[in-house]
Parts: structure tokens; sequence; C-alpha cells
């Protein structure tokens, strides 16, 4: 069965990588030449055509794109403008930085939302649901750099707890992964909510405390789980959207993740390296969906990959 | 009434469970108080079997949950007096109540897949109990779980253990069910409509399976049912609820033979009977040999075959023969029974006559014009009237909208036109004509159903196809609407075909019967022949799964050894000051 | 690297700075910090310091050079500086260096350095020879900046190339790279063999911390010891923390409206310009967005900035009442007048635009600002749509001279001409004496602001936030070498 | 015995629920949709704060507050009114530019509720008729359509933002349009889903038998039954646009002077958290304010649309 499902990524993964090298290809070439923001003030317009004829950017945009993509099949990724070196290791070494805040940020979030949640959930309509509510709105509502620059002034600056910004050792790690995971948490805490709601409503968690077994082994064992499925789509949904780099939160905590690097890239139309950071992400979505229906199966044995 | 005794109970013993005055409230939610249920006296004994009857509603699984205490949250639970295997229900705290359930009192839920934990192995489920009730080790667990399952008549228990309950099939998991309530050595079991959604053979089995544990283990057992055929077969007592209160309680033979209550006759009337040809073919009409020559038929189908494709695995995909070289005709002015067991394709057929799938290959001659060909008859002609009421009826019309839809866009009805035929379906199919305003969730069952009908009726077609139009509802709302679909016929000559689960209404309303089995037709033929004289095992088969509502024709006869006073010491539960 | 990552945090330097260095490759960025960072790592030919205020060459790798006829460079290179593997640097360094900006055109240098060398000639392991192709006074210039440091010819000349190369590159400086973590740090470790001595710190770590309210945090709790950039409103926080204070010194940076003037545009007429230079309050702007951090001025270069007109100055350049008139005289009362500008670019650019956007509304225009995106921003001036007036921020540039460079002018002026001002372009070169060059550079600017092309507003100061523990009075060219970052 | 089912039902009928639907004709909803949103403790402090936001919204210019971009020397970095050195003209303060806050808030929550608005409405027709095509139409549609999403899932948005600010310049509208290319594809998704769950309901297949129009099997069958679900989604989805936009205002380019928006407020502001804290929680509080009514707004359509509850 994990074959087949892995069968199904390799088939998916084609066309998407396509489409998405095409339409990333269209925008950078509709963003202008990149030239004008490499060329150095004092230089003249000769220098800058020298520049625009060094990097082929002077063919016509079907020669370039089927240019790239046969460079690609034969392993030569690009060369990014804007370091000068290949683009791959570009984008590859910002990637541990990414999925370390990613993974930080998604245990920071269920470890908030999934207590709350259930909390709420087994005390529908009382104060702590209340609570949990307004806690999981305000969440959502409030920016992220908002929130990160306020937990740096409070815990950095005030308190003196925790370094301020940059990456590195575990405590670094803290500010960021908090800001990310309230974000997340808040989304999260609600469907935990509403699906724990649900299952506690079913017949088998009828069945299970008629049984007289303890109640936490009905909420932790018998409903936890099936209410679980719908956790794992969101944080898998919420991992997708952190795998592109949480640009705002990147930026403020000065982390050095895919985020920042993409924009940069973005900004200086660095075309090679937009194209490797926006195939790396397509990949390790696709790898991520992957690991979710794994994940789905080893929690529910009904589901097949 | 307090604690006087119930008539017909064995006397001078102690029962498992015995309610006074019991009563079930629900605070509303802005104040006042909803009676679940009231007043009701119950008393169950070892190794007697009570059932409980009564329509949809009425509290039969209220009065079932509060001896588990799993009612409604908010639910107050009252009873002059409440003592379940010696315990009184009234004063238990929360622990008590945990120690309670499971040991003393085990439970059988209606719908056995969504009973059952999907996600947790069987050798799981009934492993917890064992280990909570009962303290045994790990490898006790295994051995008597194995064991249970065995008991109910599992075969290859031990495999089962470590399989999950969606790759069990129905009567499998309605046996683990019972492994799991059996597992702690309850004094009471109860059964809430344990065979409800089984198919009548795998009913049978179960049904058999309840009457042996409660032989062999001399548990009582309180069974929950709207079916009074089952009570007949199984029951040694019955009591019967309405709208909360208990109507009548009294052994089974006596309240079949004469009926007390006017609720209780009316029930037993409609209850289901085996027809009389099954019992004695002799009695059988023999079918008018002139309709068979009698010109075109109205249907014709002829070598209908049906493939599903299902995503399968990596490259291909599974398909499901559904169809399999089906032909029949169907003369007009007839009715067709459609019978054969869950996934045999009944619906599958109906969906092609009606033309919402299309045949692999075959064709369907309607009036002697082919459905599929390029000159395609009218469709309108062929209408269809749905197994669940609520899903077939688009929740965001009001009824004048949906029963008016079918006269289609193109004959361009004012609203007063529009009104008055919704009016007057409303009216054929009895219903009164104020509802054509209201939306789908605002009727009950049957109205939702009648308004389906009208909607079929609206075009007046000639050919009406009901797929288990009555499986949804309640048994005497049931009886409403077949009698209805009876008297439409008539009045509209219909020709019909009729598919549905109790071969008894099948019977009733039908000339010919077909019988399908994995989309094949292994039988057709006029209904006396089919039912009295069945050629093919498969339609035998399903013909001996009728039950007969007559409690002197029991096809469960058991053992009623007397058994002692609760066996096993039970512990002591831990209690709080009365509550009343 | 492991010694790097041991080295006490009372031996190590933390520089924040705004962005991540953008190449180690000293010829291939147009990056101030990024120069700021490798200059730890190579060491220029000479190097440029401004005791007074004035930029002079002092020696660097060469003891000493000269030229009789500003053809013909000689300079005599150290004989006891050794690149960080242990090889001795030499002559043949130096041309290579030179000859690689020259060829490669991928190399962001190459299209402004070393553009009148013709030829490197090696005349002994530690002579060398450089010849242009005319009188150049400015070549010293190119030995300093971006594409100035030197490289190891044996190093890079290898079959791997530059890409290796640069992934742990070697220089001759008094720092050794350690690690780039990219958008992260560059980290730096002492090398005790270095020419000039011991250097000072242990190890120096260059981060990167792009947001402001965060690299004044790090500041704050000491978690940096320099940090760049503060804005003026967080001077005080600064100030008052009782570790840090503030330093601000001149840096070789204008902010100049560029006002475009062709048909059409309202701007085309000579009054309208002249009002609008007339209408900007630059003391009020310098006092109150800068906070007092930067200079009120007409002209287009700091005074450290050889070539530089003085009498170019606010005073007297304030006349709203005049500005109105004028406005009024062109019949242009209420005309629309766009001004772009970018926002966070420079330290209060889009704040300096929304000052002159009110005088230029006081003054009876009906002036708007329009906000862009920095690339945007440089896409559209290249395309030529911008507002007919936008805010530039040019800098780093060590010597008037680039005024009268008419491929950059058509850049950023594309539109405006000045028959003198082409004709003193072509003089300069042959300009008999240094004082002749800088009397035609005086005037190119008087020329180029009398015409409103382009309007000066200010000389912007640099404020960083200097930890307590340390002692360091900034440079005019923005760059914080490790080693003038001392201890106290 | 079969006599049992022909007969009619001889007992009394419970009662009816609804003795007399006359009261029903003709139907109220304008009635029914307000009393189940003053019987809704959320939703009605949900649509009485988004209403006022609405209102002063509307009214902006006719209040009596200062001119948003009147800048003024003399009055920068004034504390709101309550603190020392507060004064009354600028009751929650002013800016570094002199500019009042209060009057920037609600100049500002234009633009803010404007981007939020049209950009869902935007991005969920799009959607929605995606959706409905890839759904209805399934095969090859449903494919290319369906990795499209992915595609667009994948690229980054600013990508998007860049292209259409040199292509188109920027502003409020290119902002929408971004904003909406980038967004649809949540629409789509749920639309999609919404109509396999759908489209295999009986209802659906009766009104097939019942040989309805194509747009008819759309505009009455499917539309009423999917839109719930994308209505709640679009309530919840307008909060995070606006937040969207506000961190794109940190990035540079959300909207720019001289329009005024919340997000450009508190990216601005955010430098001076520590010394005029002010300038940016006021329009922070703002925001969280209306994403809050918002998502109180949600939760009780939710309800109010499943008309299974009472
Ligand atoms: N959770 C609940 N909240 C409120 N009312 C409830 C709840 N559960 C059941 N009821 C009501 O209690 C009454 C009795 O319900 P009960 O489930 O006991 O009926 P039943 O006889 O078992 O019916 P069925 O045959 O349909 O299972 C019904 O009117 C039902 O609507
Ligand atoms: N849309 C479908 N896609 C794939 N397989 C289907 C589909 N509909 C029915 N089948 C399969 O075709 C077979 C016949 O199904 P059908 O619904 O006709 O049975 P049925 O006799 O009506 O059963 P039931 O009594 O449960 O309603 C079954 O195996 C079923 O799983
Ligand atoms: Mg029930
Ligand atoms: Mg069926």
């Amino acid at each position: 069965m994990i074959l087949t499902a892995f069968g199904r990524l390799l088939l998916q993964a084609v066309p998407v990588l396509f489409t998405v090298s095409l339409i990333v290809f269209i925008l950078v070439f509709l963003a202008g030449d990149p030239t004008v923001m490499m060329i150095p003030d004092d230089a003249t317009e000769a220098d800058r055509l020298a520049l625009v004829a060094a990097w082929g950017l002077d063919q016509p945009p079907h020669v370039q794109y089927l240019r790239y993509m046969s460079n690609i099949l034969s392993g030569d990724f690009g060369t990014s403008y804007s370091y000068g070196t290949s683009a791959l290791p570009i984008v590859l070494d910002r990637l541990p930085a990414t999925l370390l805040l990613t993974a930080a940020a998604m245990v920071v979030a269920i470890a908030i939302a999934v207590p709350a949640g259930i909390l709420a959930a087994l005390n529908r309509n009382s104060a702590i649901d209340l609570a949990v509510s307004g806690a999981s709105v305000l969440g959502k509502a409030m920016p992220n750099f908002w929130v990160g620059i306020m937990l740096i002034l409070i815990f950095g600056v005030q308190l003196r707890l925790l370094p301020v910004s940059g990456s590195g050792t575990f405590a670094h790690l803290i500010l960021p992964a908090v800001t990310l995971g309230t974000a997340f948490a808040a989304d999260l805490a609600k469907l935990v909510r509403a699906s724990m709601l649900e299952t506690l409503g079913q017949d088998y968690i009828r069945t299970a405390y008629a049984k007289g077994i303890p109640d936490w082994i009905v909420i932790g064992k018998h409903a936890l789980r099936n209410a679980a499925i719908p956790t794992v789509t969101m944080t898998s949904l919420n991992v997708i959207a952190l795998l592109g780099g949480a640009l705002v939160t990147e930026t403020v905590f000065a982390w050095p993740g895919l985020g920042q690097l993409i924009v940069n890239a973005i900004y200086t139309k660095d075309m090679a390296v937009i194209q490797i950071a926006v195939f790396v992400i397509t990949v390790m979505t696709l790898l991520v969906n992957f690991g979710t229906d794994i994940v789905y199966r080893l929690i529910d044995p009904r589901i097949r990959l | 009434m307090s604690t006087q005794a119930i008539p017909n109970s064995p006397a001078g013993k102690e029962p498992v469970l015995r309610y006074r005055n019991a009563s079930v409230v629900l605070p509303r939610p802005r104040g006042g108080d909803l009676p679940l249920i009231r007043g009701v006296d119950l008393d169950v004994y070892r190794n007697e079997i009570v059932a409980l009857v009564g329509e949809s509603g009425s509290g039969k699984t209220m009065t079932a949950l509060s001896t588990l205490r799993l009612l409604p949250q908010n639910a107050r639970f009252s009873a002059d007096e409440a003592v379940l295997n010696g315990h009184d229900l009234r004063s238990l705290n929360a622990r008590g109540w945990r120690a309670l359930r499971g040991s003393h009192v085990g439970i059988v839920f209606q719908e056995p897949l969504s009973s059952l934990n999907p996600v947790l192995t069987i050798g799981d489920q009934i492993g917890e109990v064992l280990y909570h009730k009962r303290g045994l080790s790990r490898r006790q667990r295994r051995a008597e779980a194995t064991d249970l399952l065995a008991r109910m008549g599992l075969a290859r228990p031990a495999q089962l253990l470590d399989e999950y309950p969606f790759q069990l099939s129905g009567g499998m998991r309605q046996r683990v069910m019972l492994a799991i309530a059996m597992a702690g050595e309850p004094a009471l079991l109860i059964a809430d409509e344990p065979t409800t959604a089984l198919d009548n053979s795998v009913q049978a089995q179960v049904l058999e399976l309840i009457v042996s544990t409660a032989a062999d283990t001399g548990v009582g057992v309180l069974m929950i049912t709207h079916d009074l055929s089952v009570v007949a077969q199984v029951a040694d007592r019955v009591a019967v609820m309405r709208h909360g209160e208990m109507v009548e309680t009294g052994d089974v033979r006596e309240v079949f033979r004469a009926p007390k209550a006017a609720y209780t006759r009316h029930l037993i009337d409609l209850a289901p009977r085996i027809p009389a040809v099954v019992r004695d073919p002799a009695t059988a009409q023999t079918p008018p040999a002139a309709d068979a020559a009698a010109g075109t038929p109205l249907l014709e189908l002829r070598n209908v075959t049906k493939h599903y494709v299902q995503p399968g695995n990596f490259w291909g995909s599974r398909t499901t023969l559904a169809l399999d070289n089906v032909s029949l005709s169907l003369a007009e002015g007839k009715t067709l029974g459609l019978v054969g067991e869950s996934g045999s394709g009944k619906s599958s057929l109906a969906r092609i006559i009606i033309g919402l799938s299309k045949p692999d290959s075959g064709a369907v001659l309607f009036d002697g014009r082919d459905l599929f060909g390029p000159e395609q008859a009218r469709r309108s002609d062929v209408q269809i009237v749905f197994q669940d009421p609520l899903s077939s009826l688009n929740p965001r019309m009001r009824i004048v909208d949906i029963v008016t839809e079918p006269l289609g866009e193109k004959q361009r009805l004012t609203r007063d036109q529009r009104r008055h035929e919704a009016e007057t379906l409303l009216e054929t199919v009895g219903l009164p004509r104020h509802m054509i305003s209201r939306f789908p969730h605002e009727l009950s069952g049957g109205q939702r159903q009648r308004v389906g009908i009208a909607r079929a009726l609206s075009v007046r077609p000639r050919l009406l196809i009901c797929d288990e139009p009555v499986s949804a509802l309640d048994v005497s709302v049931q009886a409403e609407i077949i009698a209805l679909l009876q008297r439409l016929r008539e009045e509209f000559r219909l020709t019909t075909i009729f598919i549905a689960h109790g071969l008894d209404s099948v019977y009733a309303v039908s000339d010919d019967i077909v019988v399908l089995e994995k989309g094949r037709v292994v039988e057709h033929g006029h209904r006396d022949t089919v039912f009295g004289s069945p050629q093919h095992p498969y339609t035998r088969k399903l013909i001996d799964a009728i039950l007969d509502s007559d409690p002197d024709n029991s096809r469960f006869k058991r053992d009623k050894a007397d058994y002692p006073q609760a066996a096993r010491v039970s512990t002591q539960l831990e209690q709080t000051s009365p509550i009343i | 690297t492991t010694a790097a990552r041991a080295a006490p945090r009372s031996e190590t330097l933390i520089i924040a700075q705004g962005n991540d260095i953008l190449s180690l490759d000293p010829a291939n960025h147009e990056n101030n910090s990024t120069e700021s960072g490798l200059i730890n790592i190579y060491d220029y030919l000479v190097r440029k310091e401004f005791p007074n205020g004035e930029m002079t060459f002092v020696p660097g790798l060469a003891k000493s050079w000269k030229s009789d006829d500003l053809i013909t460079w000689e300079f005599e290179l150290r004989d006891d500086v050794k690149w960080h593997d242990g090889t001795p640097f030499t002559a043949d360094d130096v041309k290579f260096t030179i000859e690689r900006v020259k060829a490669d055109q991928k190399l962001l240098s190459s299209a402004v350095k070393f553009r009148t060398v013709e030829q490197v000639n090696v005349l002994g392991p530690h002579r060398v020879q450089v010849v242009t192709s005319r009188r150049d006074p400015l070549l010293l210039h190119n030995f300093v900046g971006n594409g100035g440091l030197i490289l190891p010819k044996h190093a890079l000349e290898t079959p791997e190339g530059a890409e290796k190369f640069f992934a742990k590159p070697i220089g001759t400086g008094p720092y050794r790279f350690t690690e780039w973590r990219k958008g992260d740090r560059l980290v730096l470790e002492r090398n005790p063999e270095w020419w000039e001595g011991t250097p000072h710190w242990e190890s120096v770590i260059v981060r990167a911390i792009p947001e402001t309210t965060t690299r004044v945090a790090e500041a704050l709790t000491g978690g940096v010891d320099i940090a760049v950039n503060i804005p003026p409103e967080d001077i005080t926080r600064v100030e008052q923390n009782p570790d840090t204070g503030i330093i601000s010194f001149n840096i070789a940076r204008n902010f100049a409206l560029h006002v475009r003037n062709e048909d059409g545009k309202v701007t085309s007429d000579p009054r309208v310009r002249e009002a609008i230079d007339l209408a900007i309050n630059r003391k009020e702007i310098a006092e109150i967005v800068a906070e007092g951090y930067a200079t009120p001025t007409r002209g287009l270069f700091p005074a450290e900035i050889p070539g530089n007109n003085p009498d170019l100055t606010a005073e007297n350049a304030f006349d709203p009442e005049r500005a109105r008139k004028l406005i009024e005289e062109a019949g242009v009362v209420g005309a629309p007048i766009k001004l772009s500008t970018p926002s966070g670019r420079w330290t209060k650019d889009r704040e300096v635009s929304e000052a002159i956007v009110g005088y230029l509304q006081d003054a009876g225009l009906d002036a708007q600002i329009e906000v862009q995106e920095w690339s945007v921003y440089n896409s559209r001036r290249d395309a030529d749509t911008l507002g007919e007036l936008y805010l530039w921020g040019m800098g780093s540039y060590t010597d008037a001279s680039v005024i009268l460079n008419l491929a950059l002018l058509r850049r950023f002026n594309p539109h405006w001409t000045n028959e003198e001002f082409v004709s003193l372009s072509k003089e300069i070169d042959q300009a008999p004496t240094e004082e002749a060059r800088q009397a035609i550079l005086r005037r190119a600017q008087e020329i180029i602001t009398g015409d409103r092309a382009r309007i000066g507003i200010l000389y912007p100061k640099a404020i960083h936030s200097v930890n307590n523990r340390v002692n360091f009075a900034g440079r005019f060219d923005e760059m914080i070498p490790a080693e003038q970052v001392r201890r106290k | 015995m079969t006599q049992s089912l022909m007969t009619d039902t001889r007992l009394p009928k419970d009662t009816e629920p609804y003795v007399d639907d006359a009261h029903r004709q003709p139907a109220r909803p304008l009635r029914d949709f307000l009393a189940s949103l003053l019987s809704s403790k959320s939703g009605l402090v949900g649509a009485v704060l988004l209403a006022a936001i609405v209102l002063i919204t509307l009214s902006a210019d006719i209040l009596p507050i200062a001119d948003p971009q009147k800048r003024s020397l003399s009055t920068r970095y004034l504390p709101p009114v309550w603190l020392e050195r507060g004064v009354i003209a600028h009751p929650l303060g002013t800016d570094g530019q002199g500019r009042d806050i209060l009057a920037r808030i609600i100049h500002g929550a234009r633009s803010s509720v404007i981007v939020g608005v049209s950009a869902v409405l935007l991005s969920g027709i799009l959607g929605l008729v995606l959706g409905l095509l890839a759904g209805l139409r399934g095969g090859v549609i449903d494919l290319v359509l369906m990795r499209l999403v992915d595609a667009i899932l994948a690229i980054p948005a600013m990508l998007f933002m860049l292209v259409v600010a040199l292509v188109v310049g920027s502003g409020i509208a290119p902002l929408i349009v971004v904003i909406a290319l980038t967004n649809w594809v949540v629409y789509t998704r749920i639309v999609r889903a919404e109509v396999l769950r759908v489209k295999d309901l009986e209802f659906v297949a009766a009104a097939r038998v019942s040989r309805v129009r194509v747009t008819t099997l759309i505009l009455r069958h499917l539309l009423p039954n999917i839109l719930p679900a994308v209505v709640v989604v679009a309530t919840l989805n307008v909060g995070t646009v606006i937040l969207t936009e506000s961190s794109l205002s940190f990035l540079g380019f959300g909207i720019q002077p001289p329009q005024i928006s919340w997000g450009q407020m508190l990216a601005d502001g955010r430098q001076q958290l520590a010394t005029s804290w002010w300038i940016s929680t006021f329009p922070g509080i703002a925001l969280t304010m209306t994403v809050f009514s918002i998502i109180l707004l949600g939760d009780w359509l939710r309800d109010y649309l499943d008309p299974r509850l009472p």
C-alpha cells in the first residue's frame, strides 16, 4: 500500500513540478530584467547590456525556458545571479532552519491546542470553553510580526530571559516557535474542540463509557484517536504553509529560513534561486502529503493508502 | 404504584433489574422540564428475556440508558425504586457507576459498526473490559477474549483479535459487541435494537446467539426493538412503551393473544406475518396464464450488465460487477417485487431504469423504445421514490417547489398554478395543504416520504420505482406508506417496481418477484410460485429468514432452567446518599 | 570552526547589520555591508582613511606607490604577507585580482572597476606596475571599495575554480573565514599570523538582523556589540540603557530629489523647479524627521568627498513666499505632481518624502506621494516611469567625479542635458592639476543643482549603537573593520 | 394476513408541532434572520461590533475628527489623552509626524475593510466557479485544476505581488487582485469537496430524474447546499485577508501612503512599540476587534445556515 501511495506521489510530482516551473518562469520573466537591481549605480547602460548578454537574458523567453528545463534534466539547477554560485545548495542550506522552526511551531501549536480543545469540548459552554474560544480568536486576530515584537520586548528586553534573535541554540528557537505556534494553535484548538465534540457524540464512545472503564481512557484512547484525523489534516496544511518559510517571523527573529531567502530572491529576480526554492517547496509539500497519508493510516486502519 | 408486583412476573424472586416509577426529565433550555420517560415500572429476572417495544421516540433507549447513567447531559433520573443486581442506582457516585458498568450490566447497541471503535482492534476492545473489570493479565486477556469470541460462534477467533471492526461483516460485528458486553460477566444484558441494521438471515443468527447466551449464562436480557416478530420469537415477557410511558406489560403469549391497550393492539395488527404460501405451498394461487401472452410489456430489460469502477491500487482500478446479464420484463399495471441481500444490485437496477446511470451493455426498453438508444423514450414516464426520505429532499427547498419540480421549467407554471398543483398533490398523498410552505426538516419521516411520493406522482408517471421506500421509517409509519402506495397504484393505474428488505411486505404488494444475487437474477416468477416453492437455494435462504409474529411458533426454543441468584459475589459499589 | 564557536563572549566582537553578506567574492556584490564583512578577511592594496574629515590613502598591502604621469603606476608590495594557508602573497596575486575583474563580465564589479587599466606588469615578486589607457588621477580609488580586495591567485586558479574557493575562502586579512551561515551570520576567527600583528579579537561575528526593532533589542540586551542604523526615535532608549551608547557620524551618502524635466511635465518649467527647491525647509526636515541626525544641504556630495562644492549649503535655501509666487507665475497652482519614493531603503526615506510633499502642497502644488517597493522602484526608474520627482540616496562614492559620468546621468536624469555640463565631462580628464579638476567638479555641481535637475536635500548621518565595552568612532565609508573596534 | 398492511392508521396521530402554517406565508426571511441573530449572543456581539465599524468607516468624512493626513511638527508623539501630555484634540495620540491616530484608524478602516471584503469576494467567486467545474466535470479538467491548485500553493505569494506591482502598479486594486489570485485555491478546494459530497445525495439524483436543466441543478440544488460552507469560510477568510494586508505592509508591499491602512499603521508603528506604544497598538486593537467580530459572526452564521438547527 505504501508503494502504491509512493507511486501516486511520483505521478503527481511530475505535472505539478512542471506547472510550477512554468508559472514561476512566466512570473519572474514578467517581473523584468534582474540586471537593473544587480548593476552598480555608476555603471553605464552598455555595462548592463553586457551583463544581460553574459547571463543569456537577451534570448527570447521560450528559448531561455527550454534551456533552463534541459539544464535541469541534465542535473544543472542553474546559477544564482546574486550569489554567483549554484542555486541548489543555496536553497538546501536554508532548509534545516525552516524545517526546525516548522517542527517547533507545530509542537507548540499542538501542545497548546490539543489540551485546550479537549478541555473546551469536555466542558462545553463553561468558562473554560469561553476562555479557549476567546484566546483562540485573539490568537488568530493578531498579526505575527506584532506578536513577535511584543515577545521580544517582553522576554528579550524586559525580562532578559531569552535571546532576542538568531539561531543556533534551543533558546533561540523558543520565541519564533511560540509566535508561529500560537497563531496556529488558535485555529487548531477550535478544530480539536469541534472534532472532539463530534467524536464524543459517537456511538462507540457511548459503548466505551458503558464498559465502565476510567474516563481518561475513554477520552485519551477512544475519543482522541478518532478526533485526530482532522487535526492531522490541519497540521499538515499548516506545515505546508510553513515550508515556504514563515517570512514575517523569520524577518522579525533574524531566522535564516527559506522565507527570507525566497523574498530576497524575488526582490532581486534571482530566477534560479526562486525556481529551485519553489521546486523544493513543492517536493516537500508532496512529501508532507505522503507522510500525512501514512499518519492517517496509522491512526485509522480503515484508510487506504 | 410504588412497589406492587408487576403481573405475570416470576413471583417470589429478586429481579436483576427493578424499576418503580422511574422517570427521566430533561431541562429545556428556556426553562421547564421535558419528560423523556415517566413512571416506568420494569422488572427483569435472571435468564429472562424482556422485550421493550414501542414506536420510535417512545423512550425505550432512554429507559435502557438510565440503567447505565448514559443519559443526555443534564438529564435527571428519579425513581421510587431503581435496583440493579442489588445496587441502588439512585445513590451511586461517578466511581460507583463506573464499577457498575460492564461488570453488572452490559449493553449491545443497534448499529454494530458505529458502536465499535473503528480504530482499535477487536482484541483491544474486548481486552480493556477484561482488564478493568476482571483484572486479567495480558496473556489471560488474550485467552479469555479468544474464548469469548468462540462462544459467540465466531470462526478463527484468535485471528479476529488483531483485526479491526471494518474488516468484519455486520453479523460478526454484532457478535463482537455481544462479546464485549458479556466480557465483564454482567447480570443484565441490554440489547438496544441489536438486529435492526442487519439482513434478515444475519438477524436470525444474532437472535439465536442472544437467546443461547441467556440460556448459557443466566443473564437477564432487556431487548429493545420495534420489530414485533422479533419479540414474538425471543421474548419471555414484553413491555410496551408509548410517549415515555409503559402502556402494557405481560407474558409475551398473553400480550399477543389478547393485547389490553389499544396501542398494543394496533402494533400487533401491524406485525409482519409469514405469507401463508410459505408454510403451505398448496394455498398458492396459480398465476393468471393469460398475462404472459398479453402484448409488449411496459418495461423490458435485456441482458443488462453494469460494472462500477472504483479507484483501486497503483495502476488499475477495481471493478465491481453490480448487474450481471439481467433480463426481465414487466407488464403494464403489474407490480414487480425486487428482493436480494444488501449489495445484490437492486438499487443499481433501479438507477439504470430511471436513467441515473447507463448500463455497460444490454438494453432497457420502455414501452417498446430503448431508453438508451438514439431516440430516447419519455423519461418523465418513469419516476422513483427513494429510500431515505430526508436525504432525497433538498433541505433548502420548500415542499411546494419540491413536489412541482418534475413538472419542468418548460411548462412555465405561474406561482398560483404551482401552488394549486402542489396542494392537490399533497392531498393525494394524505398531507394537509398548508404544509406546502414548509421545509423538509419540518416534517416527520412519514410525512417526508409522502412528499417524495407526491413528487414522483406530479408528472403522472406510468412506471414508479420504489427503492426501499419504507426501510428508514417506523413500523407503524411503514404500514401507512405501504397502504398509501397500494391505494395510489390502483388510483393512478401505476406499474410499480417495489424494492424492500421485508419480504412479507414485498409479498403483500407484488404480483411478480425477482430475486437478485450478486447482480444475477436467480429467480423470477409469480409471488406465490417464488415464495411457495423457491427453486434456488438463495431464495430459500431468504425466505427461511422471515420471522413470524407468533410466540407459539418461535424458532428460538430454549431451556428455561432455574438459575441460582447472582453466582458471582458482586463488588460493593461506592455510593453517595440517595439523590431523591 | 570550533575555536570560533568556543571563543568566550568577551573575546568575540558581534556586529549586527541590516542585511546578510551577499557574497564572499569581493568582486561580485554591490553592497556596503558585504564589503564591511569582507574587509576582515581580505586586504586592500591601499586603504582609505579620513583624518580631519578628508579622504587620504594610506599603505595597505602596498607599502608605497608612485606615478609621475598618472598613467604608469608602480606599487611596492609588502614582502611579509602570507595568505591564510601560509602561501606568501606576491605581485602575481595583484595582477590576478585586477585581471579577473576586468575579464569576467558576470562579476558585478566588472562594469565599474579598473576601467582605465590597460596592463598589469609584474616587475618583481613584490613589485607591480599598472598602466592606464589615459591619465587617471583616480586610479587609487579603484583599489578601495567593492572589487578592490586582493584575492589569492594560487587558490582560485584551481580546476575546481571559484565556487570551491568561495565555499571556504582565504585572504591575507586579520581574520580567517570560519563559517557563513547564510541569512544569519558570518563567523571569523583570529589570524595570529597577520602581517600587522596579532588581531584584537579572538573571533568576529557579523550578523544579519533585518528587522530594526530586533536589532535595537539585540543592542540593548548586549546580544551584539555594534548595531547599525538605529532609527532616530530609538536613540534615547539606546542612550538611556546603561550598557549602550549612540555614535553618529557623517557618511558618503546624500539625499536628493531627482527632477524630470521633459516636455509635458509640470516640472519642465524652470520656475516650477526653482519653486520646488525654495519650498523645501531642509533644516526642519533635518531637525524633525531625522531628529537632527542629518545635515541640511543643497549639495550632492558631503565635505569629505574630493571635489564637493561647499557653496551649496542650505543657508537661505528656504523661501516659501517666493516659491508660492513662482508657482503662481508659472500658472500651475493646484497642478498635480508626484513624488516617488522607496520606503525603508534608507533611513527615514519615506518620511523625508512625506515632508517634502507637505512643503510642495504648501507652495500650491497638488503634490502626492507614491511609495514603491525597492525592486519595483528600480525597475520603474529604469523604465523611466517614476513621478516628476523621485528621491534618491546616492552613496558609497569616493570622489565627486561620478557627477560627470554621462552614462550615469542618463540612467538617473535621462531627459536633462546642458552643453556646458557635457563639455565639462570632456575637460575633466585633461585637468592639469588636482585643483583644476576639483574646480570643474564644483562647477558641474553648480550647474546641475542650479538647473534643479537634482535638488540636494540632506547629508544623512549614520546612527549606530555601540556597547560600552568597546570603542568605535565610526567611519565615513560606513565600514566597520573589526580591527578598529577595541575593547575598553 | 396481508390485511394489516392495507389498514389505515386507526389510532389518532400525534399532535402536530405546527398546527397551522398560515403564519409562515409569506415567508419572512429577513425577520427570521434578525430573530436568529438577536437570539445568538456571539452573533449579536459580532454584528453590533461590525456594524459599528462599518458605520464609522462610512461616515469617516463627516465625523468631527482631525484630518488624518495633517502633519504637525509641534504635536509629534503625543500620547493618548488619558496619559500625561495627552491632549483632547488627539484622543488616541499622534504618530511621529504629528498625525492624529484616531483619525487615521477611522480612515484606515476603509482600505482594510475594502481589501478584506473585495479580495474575499473576488477569490470566492473565482474559487466557486472553478470548484464547481472541477467537482462537476471531473476527469481531466479536475486533474488539471487540482494540479494548478497544488502549484499555486507552492508558489510564494510575494512573487505574484511583485509582478502585479510591476505590471499594474501598486495600490488597493492590485493588492486585491494579488490576494485573490493566490486565495482562490482555498475556495476551489472547499467547493470541490462539497460538490462531491452533495452530488451523490439522493435529492440531486431526484432532481436529475426530474430532468431539470444543468443551470437549475447547480443554482437550485447544488449552490444552496454548498454556499453555507463557503460563506462560513469566507467570513473567517476576511479576517485572514486583513491580516495578510498587514503582513504585506510589514514587508513593504501593502497599501502605501497617501492611502492609510491598519496594516500600514501597525507596520510603521512597530519601531516605536517600545517608546510610543500607542502608534501601533490602537490600530492593532482595531484590527483585532474587526477580525474578532467577523469570527463571531461567522460562528453564528454557521449555525444559522444549518436548517436543521432551530
Ligand atoms: N440527547 C437528547 N436530548 C434531548 N432529547 C432526547 C435526547 N435523546 C433522546 N431524546 C428524546 O427522548 C425521547 C425518547 O428517546 P429514545 O431514544 O429513548 O426513544 P426510542 O424509543 O429508543 O426510539 P427509537 O426507536 O427511535 O430508538 C425522544 O422524544 C427523543 O427525542
Ligand atoms: N456508485 C458506485 N460506485 C461503485 N460501486 C457501487 C456504486 N453503487 C453501487 N456499487 C456497488 O454495486 C453493488 C450493488 O449495489 P446496489 O446499491 O445496487 O445494491 P443494493 O442491492 O441496492 O443494496 P442495498 O440493499 O444495501 O441497498 C454493490 O457491491 C455496491 O458496492
Ligand atoms: Mg432507540
Ligand atoms: Mg439499495
